[in-house]
């Protein structure tokens, strides 16, 4: 199996300081300033590779997956309310959140891409800023089904369409495809290229100490949330690399469906949740998500998803 | 201690996403001087809120206020149907303005 | 005024490291609502404390809160015999709760 | 609420910029306690301040000390000529200081 | 004409965030940052290019075109006041604000002669920083004249000199000039040079939140600040390109001294005339100087100087 | 002699920002940044190196050259007691710092190498790291001996081993190693490796605006604290270049341990200093360290302690 990627290494030495207790912090201004620097760079590099397709080709190919993204949420609410025991509303909200994506799951996966020398297609980060309106719009339909008390809406759609997930994955790819287009990619790329790998290796030291302060809002559903963090993901990946391979896309590209499909957001998500579900608990689906699900992917999870990709691209 | 002025002293917490609706209303009053403080912390009917919470931004604007008893009672009337909405605070105790500082209440 | 009611107002200072820790005993007492802020600097019997000093980051943690006075003698008691340890200070106060919010006291 | 000793709690407001002096004058008049916040925001008689304005910063400090009213007394009066050019404001109000803590004040 | 340099479309994307009231926010401490880092690459980048000229040679021709720069607060200040109905004082601010320049602004044209292969001579940085002096000087004196009160000079001069703005670029102009002199530009030209536009790129995205946040402050004149926004900067660029071409600047140094006559400050100078002039309105001249002529600088300005620069540079 | 670095004139630049009182400001959040970077920087590079020597061979030596530092803060201290007539607490504490080691002044040797091609063995990086530990644990020892209340003993060995400093510099240790282990150094280096004098660069910038804010700290005390910071660092090094020799190291391992044991800590001392030897003034440790020893050593120290490195190495 494929080594594992020093850059990962980084999230380790964060929960490491977590569980130490050591003094080192990771200051708020820098955790969102890498933040803003990944995502643009997601995008920008999604975008530049985009320049070289045919839109207008890719397009259905990329809406199709969206809508069965909405397939997550819907597997997974009632194994959560039925085998997990969680309330109408914390069975939506996880569900929403295993339904949407990790932009930075995704960027470590992109990572694995690059250390093998493989790539995928670059309308993939289009795809994961999509994926994230039937995965929310779907949970908030099954956490509030029939519940009293109005959903907002217009306040919910507003926070995913312009939240700073997908604004600034969606202007990264509009600046990348603009800049492949007249050629003009070089000198952003020393920035949003080259560094990108060095900026992720300091954003996991700090969702390693952010995950390790989040493991204990679990605990009460510890086994049950262990588990199904572990294969769930490991399903929906599976379902993922299947529609990858049917779509005749690339291995890597095969891969990075699946990885998208596996991943679970802990920002976006969250955020949307409180307004559109403020019943739920979010310590729970952060804490499944951040202290269970993400760590599994980057370390054993991306791996497994290539070798599914390998499986399913030998078979159609 | 003499040279004082006898005023009332409001001090009000709010959401911070409210501080410009806040900051209309005592204009709208008319009031001549306040002083906030952003990223507050608390606890409170709708519970607990951390400014050092990077998955929820939810914090707190404190305001405080001196201003003249007349003043302060109108600023309750104008404030109090909103204060539902607003949830947090509105506090009102005595204070002594030392004179000195334009009288900016 | 009127539609207020008398409360006592707590205003407690401490280092913010100790922050969680008074957050505890406030919740084992059952209150209700309190706002803090953090990176307060200050001086007192332990010399002074500045938040900008980037080789020592000692800073304060100020806390307040308005109860009933049934609950802040709760409170004093519980927090008493921890103020020599946590230093800093802790004053009391009167003052009127607007009501209006959610009574989160 | 018995085991307090009461005192005189000074609130004051100036130009952040000022803070160095205005602890030069605390210092002075032998003052053993206070608290201060930086990056308020506020409303005076010369205009509004606001911490998150990136073209202009201006900002507020806040200082609270507890004391003894004679302190108090000797404060206001080296501080009065000052609060002129100072702006801002300084209120005196009363309060409890919670036996426990090293008696900083 | 030349293409829309890819870098500029984040300063829209940061408006679109404005008007779309997203939540992304730049942390204000990586706005400093950015700010910090922009400064010293923009003089490092000069310095190191000043290292091939002989300096005394130049000096002559860098002065005289510092002083003429007095000239545009002058034609500027007859205009604001007749014509737009200023009061003196928020004439003379104005005046100042269009006679000092735009280091972002700076930092565009020079990406665009990127664009195009071209470059200009390294001792215009210099001429950027010293052309605040007399700008800012020029706008206090016909501001004040006759007025009450008496200007603080000294405190004035401190401000210009030992700003941020001025101190980072001087800075890093005479580290770039010695690194150039004792070859040993390398490891810092990896941050300084090769990191520029990414960094430029995240400098607009916020510059572009701001702007949106101040055009409302304009409204009142709206239509007169908006004209005197475009038409100014298009006669001072215009004068400029004259010049550089006179002094037989290279076409991309002809160019950038047009694009340092057109542009115009909305950092160095607020906080210069905050001291100089404060009965002066500063929301007006920032919302004009940002909320119009900046944006009309980057996008049609640049190019049309450049057009200008080759004009002139064909005549003489 | 050598040429100065350009990346120390920035050191400079931060003092003069200081004296003139210039509005300068480096965030907070981007000097923690800064520092952050740095030290997983240094431990990056070291463990990239590190991969190409065999562990077991070289720890024997590496553990020698730490236990022989704890022979500087032994020095010192008899001559801040008797000679600069400090207090006993003052005296072990000072001597703590001064037997400790700064990351900076180590980066600074670092670059210094660089720009003469040369290198140094890369497991001196867990030297520094390793050092700290006898300088403190001495200094300490020297600072409490006989006196009252009990000494924190398991609070400063947690804060010496989990602080900030030692644990991101083994960390990149850890992972450097690694990355070179399995040959995945590459996108990392675009970081880690080529920033690094960048970000040196601005971390001077503020060490330089900090010490001009500490050396009135030292004014009771300045002439002797000015000797002392000066010929003490000098001796050392010259014991350091010595030892470097003895063990064979390479000239530039050589100079690099003169470095280490020549300079002193400002940030990590501090920090231990205030937990185990509560009564001695930090103001004056610092103040020396930070005000007239690392100046000192970037400016005039390192290039000294290469000759002796040369001297020495020639000897043996
Ligand atoms: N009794 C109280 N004392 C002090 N602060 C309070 C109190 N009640 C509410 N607050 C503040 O008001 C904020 C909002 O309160 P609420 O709307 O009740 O959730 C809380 O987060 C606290 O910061
Ligand atoms: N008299 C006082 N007035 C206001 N704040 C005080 C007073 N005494 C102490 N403090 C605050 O409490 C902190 C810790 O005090 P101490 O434990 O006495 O060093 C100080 O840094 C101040 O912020
Ligand atoms: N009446 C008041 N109540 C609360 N804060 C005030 C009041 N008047 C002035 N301040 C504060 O003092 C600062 C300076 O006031 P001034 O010098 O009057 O502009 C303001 O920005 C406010 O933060
Ligand atoms: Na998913
Ligand atoms: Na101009
Ligand atoms: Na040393």
């Amino acid at each position: 199996m494929a080594t594992i990627q020093p850059v990962v290494i980084f999230f380790i030495l964060g929960v490491l300081a977590g569980v130490l207790k050591s003094d080192l912090k990771i200051p708020e201004a820098l955790y969102k300033s890498l933040s803003i620097f990944l995502l643009i760079a997601i995008g920008f590099k999604g975008g530049v590779s985009m320049a070289k397709y045919e839109i207008t080709e890719v397009l259905p190919i990329a809406l199709s997956m969206v809508v069965l993204a909405a397939l997550v949420p819907l597997t997974a609410y009632p194994i959560l309310k039925k085998l997990g025991k969680f309330s109408q509303a914390d069975s939506g909200a996880i569900a929403a959140h295993y339904g949407s994506v990790s932009a930075v799951t995704f960027a470590v996966g992109i990572a694995f891409l690059d250390g093998i020398k493989e790539t995928s297609e670059g309308y993939m980060v289009l795809i994961m800023a999509l994926m994230e309106i039937p995965a929310l719009v779907t949970g908030t339909v099954l956490a509030r089904r029939g519940a009293g008390g109005e959903t907002q809406w217009g306040k919910l759609m507003h926070e995913i369409l312009t939240g700073t997930s997908i604004f600034l994955m969606v202007g990264g790819v509009i600046v990348g495809y603009y800049a492949g287009i007249v050629k003009l990619v070089s000198p952003l790329d020393k920035m949003f290229m080259d560094l990108f790998m060095g900026v992720l290796a300091l954003f996991l030291l700090e969702m390693g100490l952010l995950a390790s302060a989040r493991l204990s809002a679990i605990r009460a559903k510890g086994p049950f949330l262990l588990g199904f963090g572990i294969l769930f993901p490991l399903t929906a990946g599976f379902f993922g690399a299947f529609l990858g391979a049917i779509f005749q896309l690339s291995l890597g590209g095969t891969m990075m469906l699946a990885v998208l499909y596996a991943s679970c957001s802990y920002i976006a998500a969250p955020a949307a949740m409180r307004i559109a579900v403020p019943e739920a608990d979010p310590a729970v689906s952060i804490g499944a998500s951040l202290g269970v699900t993400f760590p599994f992917n980057i370390f054993i999870g991306v791996p497994i998803y290539f070798e599914m990709a390998k499986f399913f691209k030998a078979m159609f | 201690m003499n040279a004082t002025i006898t005023l009332k002293r409001l001090e009000i917490v709010i959401d911070e996403e409210k501080l410009e609706e806040l900051i209309n209303i005592l204009n709208d009053v008319g009031v001549r001087g306040y002083t906030f403080i952003k990223q507050a912390g608390g606890l409170g009917s709708r519970g607990t809120r951390r400014p050092d919470d990077i998955f929820f931004e939810q914090t707190n604007a404190m305001f405080i206020l001196a201003c003249e008893e007349k003043q302060a009672e109108r600023l309750v009337t104008a404030l109090r149907p909103r204060l539902k909405e607003f949830g947090g605070m509105c506090l009102i105790s005595d204070c002594e303005w030392v004179i000195g500082p334009a009288a900016s209440y």
